[in-house]
C-alpha cells in the first residue's frame, strides 16, 4: 500500500491521469475506447464513416472535460494530458488520424499556448503521417484576460463546451468541414465566461493548495489551471458574486434587450450544486431584468479544477441556427439532450 | 577512443546531469510556477528528462542523434508549453551537431535553439519567459566565440552569467507571454519558471564541459 | 450586501434553500414547477393522468437529490427540508396530494427517524384531506451501519437512486401502485451502500466543518448528512480504500460469481471525477475478478453531502426485471437514460 | 384580569422565554449535534420557535389553543426528528389543557406527551435520546403533584432536576436511537441533544411559573 499524504482517493500521484482513463472506460465500456499506448480516448466506433471528425484535448483535472463529451452528437475523440498540461504532439497527431474516415478533423484548442503549440505540432505530424484534412479553432471566451497584442490572449475556458455541442451538431447532420468550422468559429466569436475561486485547488503532484487564499478572500477572474486570478476581493455573497461576474461578461457581449442566450453556471470541482442554483437564479434574475431572454440555462460541473471550490457564468449570445444545432440530440457521458 | 565515441560520453553524461539537476529543483521550479502559473513545471521537466534520459542511456548512436532523440522524448512526454518549446527546439537545432560537436556547431546549435524557441512561441526578448534567459546567453555564447575567440568552457561560463541575469531581469517585470500573463500586473515580483530552469540546464552543461 | 464568513456562495444562511429552489426552476422552467408556498418541487405537468405518482424528500445538501430526479421515468415529486434536516410533515402532504392522479402515491422514503416521522405525519395529513391512497417504501442500504433490534436500523443513501429509478420506469410503464410498490421494495432488498469521507462537510448554518478530520486520517462508515463514520483510520491509497467498501457492501449481498449487478460510484460533492474514475476502475476490476458482471456501471455526484470529499460505493444485483426497468428511458436534470 | 388572560399572558410569556433561550444556546446545541448528530439541532429548534413565536405573539386565543398552535408550527417549521417529536407531542398533548391550566391539567399534559415522544419515536429509556431526560422529570413531576401534594412550582423545579440528572445519564451511554445510533460505540462520551433542549425548555417553563 502506498501512503499519500495528501487527502485525494488516488494511487501514485504519477499514475492518476492512466488510471483515471481506465476507469472512464470501465465505466462507458460500449461507448469509449482508449487508443493503444496514449491517453487518447475515442468514441468506440471511430472514425465515423461520413462525418467529420471533431476531437479536443487538454490538461487533465477539468473532468467531465473532456472525455466526457466524446459520443454521438459531440467528440469523436479527447487527448488527456498529465494534470493542468497540455496532451504531447504525438498523441495528439494520433488522435486526429484515428478520428479522421476521410472528411476531415476539426480540433477544437483552448487558448493556451501550451495546447496552442501542441496541437499546431500533432496536426503537422497527422498530415505528415497521412492524407487527412484537419483545421482547427481556438477558444478564447474568458472575459477577465485582457485581449491586447502584448498578451498571449484570452484563455479558453467553460464556452469551449459550447463550441463541442454546436460543431459536433453540424458535423452528425453531414455539415462538411468548412461548415463545421464555421460553426465552431461562430460560437467562438459570440461566447464569454467569466470565472471566480472561493478555494485554490490542490493538483495530486504538488499536494498542497497552487495558490493561498485567506479565510476572508476571494479570487475573480480565476482560469481553470490554478492560476491565481486577476484581482482579489473580500468574501462577498452569492448575489454580489454573481452580479459581478454576469456584468463582466454582458460588457464584453455587448449584449442589449432582446438578446436570446443559452447560460451556463459552471462549478469549478469543489462547489455544492446547492450554491450553483444560488448562483442560477440570481443570473436568470439579472437577464430577466435586462430583457435578455434565457432559451437554456445549464448548471452543474462541465468544466472544473479538480476540488477548486467557486464557479463560471457563460453567456453564448444565440440565433437561430445556434439555437438549432443546441437542441441536436447528443449522448455523451458528461451531457445528454433528447430528442423532442 | 574515438572522437565520437568522447563526445557521444559527454553528451550522454550531459544528459544525466541535467536529469539529475532537474529532479533536484523540481520543487522549486513547481513553486516559482504555482506562483504565476499553474504548479507544473517543475514536474512536467522531470517527467520529460527522465523519460528522455532512459531512452538514450544505453545508445550507441551519433552524439547528434542522441541529442535528436532527447528532443523528440520531451515532445512526447513534456506536454505544457515547455514541452514543444524545450523539445521541438532541441529536435531542430541537433541537426546542427550532425558534424560532430565544434566550436563552431555548438554556436549554430544555439541560434537554431533559440530560433525555434522565439518562432515556436512567439514571445520576444522582456515577455516575461524562458526567451529572456536564452537570448543574452546565446548572444554572449556566440561573441565569446566568434569574436573574442574565447574557448568553448569560457564562452558557455560567460553565457550563464548572462543567462542568470536574464532570470534576475524577468523578476520585476510583467509578463506578456505563457500562463503568467493572464496576471497582468500581479505577475511583477516573481522570477520566470521556464527561464530559470533554462539557466540550470546550461549551469549544467558548463559544469561537463570544465571537466 | 451581507458579508458571510465562510467560504460558500450564498446569501444569507437562512435562505438558501429557498434560493436554490427558486434557482432550480429557473435552470428547467418547463420541468419543474414550485407548489406555492412551500418547498416542493413536482413535474411540472403533475399530476399525470393515469399515472401512479412517486415522491421523495429529505434534507437538502444531498443534490441533485431529490430534485434532480424529478421527471419523465423517474420522480413526479420531491420536498426538500432544511439542509440536513427531513421536510415537514404539512409540506409532504401537500405533495403527496399534488402528485395524485387518482392512482395513488408511493413514496420513497430514506431511513432516518425524522424521515420517517414526517412522511409518516405528511401521509396521515393527506389522507385526512383527499381521497389519495398512498403507500411508502423505506430505503435502508448502508451496509456501514449495524442492523439489529438496538439501532435505528440501516440508513438511506446512494442505493436510493435505484430505487426511483427502477419505481419509476414501472410507473411510467403503467404499472399500478402495488406493483410500483413491489418493484420499489425489491430495490431495497438487493441494494447496498458503503461510503467514506476524506473530509468533513461545512454547513452554511454552521460555518465550520461538522466533524474535525486529521490530515493523516479518513472516515470509513459515513452517512450524507455530516455525521462522522463508524470508524477512523489512517489515510489509504484509492485502491485500498475502493477493496475496503467494495468487500463490505458484497459481504451484505452475498453476491456470488455469476451475479450481475449496477454500480455506482458516488461523489460527496468535494471529490473531484478523476478520482471517482479511479475508483471505479479498482471497482470494475475487483468485481471481473470475482466473475460478477456489471451490466451499468454509474459515475458521478448523485447523493453529496455539500461539500465532503468522499465517495461511496452502491452495488445493485439486478434479475431481468430490474435490467429492464433500469433501461427505460429517463429524462431528469441529474439523470438522462436515452431510448436504443 | 379574568383566570384565562393571566394564564394567556403566562403561556406567552413561557413561548418568549423558552425562543430566547434557545436562541441562546442554539450554538451550543448545534455543537452537541455535531459530535454524534448533524450539526443543526440548535438550528432546527431555533427555527421553530422563532415561528411559533410569531404565529401566537399577539394571539387572543385560549391558552389551550395557544399551545396546540405552537405545536402546529413546530410540526411545519423544523423537520428532522425533533419536529414531529417536540410539535407533534405538544399538538397532542394540549388537548389535556382544555379545561384550563390546573396542577391536575399539567400532570395530564405532561404524561401525554411523553406517551407521544415515546410512540412517535420508538425510544425506550436508556437509548440516549429526550426520553432520557423526558422520562424521570415527569415521573418525578407526577409523583410530587400526586402523592407528595406539592405545589406545581416545587414539583416543576424537582422535575428539572430530575431532567438534569437524566441529561447528565445520557453522556455515558451508547445511542440506539436517532442520528447518534449510527456512531454506535464512538456515541458514547456526548450528552444527547434533544436531551439537552428539553431540560432548557424545562428550566424556562420553571422561571416563568416562580414568578
Ligand atoms: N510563448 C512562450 N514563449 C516562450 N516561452 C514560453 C511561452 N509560454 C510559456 N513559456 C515558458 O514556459 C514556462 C512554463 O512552462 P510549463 O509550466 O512547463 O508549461 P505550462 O505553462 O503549459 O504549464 C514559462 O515559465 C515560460 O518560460
Ligand atoms: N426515535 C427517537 N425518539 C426520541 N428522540 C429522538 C429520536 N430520534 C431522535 N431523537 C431526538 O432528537 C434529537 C435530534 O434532533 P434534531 O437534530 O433536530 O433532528 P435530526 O436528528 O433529524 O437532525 C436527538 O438528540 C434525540 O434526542
Ligand atoms: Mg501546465
Ligand atoms: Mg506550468
Ligand atoms: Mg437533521
Ligand atoms: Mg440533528
Amino acid at each position: 500500500m502506498v501512503r499519500v499524504d495528501m487527502k485525494k482517493l488516488i494511487n501514485e500521484p504519477g499514475a492518476v491521469v492512466d488510471e483515471m482513463l481506465d476507469g472512464m472506460v470501465a465505466a462507458y465500456p460500449e461507448a469509449l475506447a482508449r487508443l493503444d499506448g496514449t491517453n487518447v480516448l475515442v468514441r468506440a466506433d471511430a472514425p465515423v464513416e461520413g462525418k467529420v471528425g471533431i476531437v479536443s484535448g487538454g490538461g487533465s483535472g477539468h473532468e467531465p472535460t473532456h472525455a466526457g463529451y466524446i459520443g454521438d452528437g459531440m467528440l469523436d475523440g479527447a487527448a488527456a494530458g498529465e494534470v493542468f498540461t497540455s496532451p504531447t504532439a504525438d498523441q495528439l497527431g494520433e488522435m486526429i488520424q484515428a478520428c479522421d474516415a476521410g472528411e476531415g478533423v476539426l480540433c477544437v484548442v483552448k487558448n493556451y499556448e501550451g495546447d496552442v503549440m501542441n496541437f499546431e505540432t500533432g496536426i503537422e505530424l497527422a498530415e505528415m503521417e497521412s492524407d487527412v484534412e484537419v483545421t482547427y479553432v481556438v477558444v478564447d471566451d474568458d472575459v477577465a484576460v485582457e485581449d491586447s497584442l502584448y498578451t498571449s490572449g484570452r484563455r479558453g475556458v467553460c464556452g469551449t463546451i459550447f463550441v463541442h455541442k454546436a460543431a459536433g451538431a453540424k458535423a452528425a447532420q453531414g455539415g462538411d468541414l468548412a461548415e463545421v468550422e464555421r460553426v465552431a468559429q461562430k460560437v467562438v466569436d459570440r461566447v464569454g465566461t467569466m470565472g471566480m475561486a472561493l478555494t485554490s485547488c490542490t493538483t495530486p503532484e504538488k499536494g498542497e493548495p497552487t495558490f493561498d487564499l485567506p479565510e476572508d478572500e476571494i479570487e475573480l477572474g480565476i482560469g481553470i489551471h490554478g492560476e491565481p486570478g486577476i484581482e482579489r476581493t473580500e468574501v462577498m455573497d452569492a448575489d454580489s458574486v454573481t452580479e459581478h461576474l454576469t456584468e463582466r461578461v454582458l460588457e464584453d457581449l455587448e449584449l442589449d434587450a432582446g438578446a436570446r442566450v443559452a447560460t451556463i453556471v459552471n462549478g469549478m470541482g469543489g462547489t455544492p450544486q446547492m450554491e450553483l442554483f444560488v448562483v442560477n437564479r440570481r443570473l436568470q434574475e439579472i437577464l430577466g431584468e435586462r430583457d435578455i431572454e434565457t432559451w437554456d440555462a445549464w448548471v452543474g460541473d462541465y468544466m472544473t479544477s479538480l476540488d477548486m471550490a467557486g464557479c463560471s457564468i457563460t453567456l453564448l449570445e444565440l440565433d437561430d441556427e445556434l439555437e438549432e444545432l443546441l437542441s441536436h440530440p447528443v449522448e455523451t457521458p458528461a451531457l445528454t439532450v433528447r430528442d423532442d | 577512443m574515438a572522437e565520437t565515441d568522447t563526445q557521444r560520453e559527454a553528451v550522454l553524461t550531459a544528459v544525466e546531469r541535467v536529469t539529475d539537476r532537474i529532479a533536484e529543483e523540481k520543487g522549486h521550479l513547481t513553486d516559482l510556477d504555482s506562483a504565476i502559473g499553474d504548479a507544473d513545471h517543475g514536474a512536467n521537466l522531470d517527467r520529460g528528462f527522465g523519460k528522455a534520459l532512459a531512452a538514450v542511456e544505453d545508445s550507441e548512436d551519433d552524439p547528434a542523434e542522441i541529442v535528436k532523440t532527447v528532443g523528440v522524448t520531451l515532445v512526447s512526454a513534456v506536454g505544457g508549453a515547455s514541452g514543444p518549446l524545450y523539445g521541438g527546439s532541441i529536435m531542430t537545432a541537433s541537426q546542427e551537431l550532425e558534424g560532430g560537436i565544434t566550436a563552431d556547431s555548438s554556436v549554430a546549435f544555439a541560434e537554431a535553439y533559440l530560433k525555434k524557441v522565439k518562432d515556436r512561441g512567439g514571445a520576444r526578448i522582456g515577455d516575461k519567459t524562458m526567451v529572456d534567459a536564452l537570448t543574452p546567453a546565446v548572444h554572449t555564447y556566440k561573441k565569446s566565440i566568434e569574436e573574442d575567440e574565447l574557448s568553448p568552457v569560457t564562452a558557455l561560463s560567460k553565457a550563464v552569467d548572462a543567462a542568470e541575469r536574464g532570470v534576475r531581469f524577468t523578476t520585476p517585470i510583467r509578463a506578456n507571454k505563457g500562463r503568467a500573463s493572464y496576471l497582468g500586473w500581479r505577475s511583477v515580483g516573481h522570477p520566470d519558471p521556464g527561464a530559470t530552469s533554462t539557466l540550470y540546464i546550461m549551469e549544467e552543461l558548463l559544469a561537463v564541459a570544465s571537466e
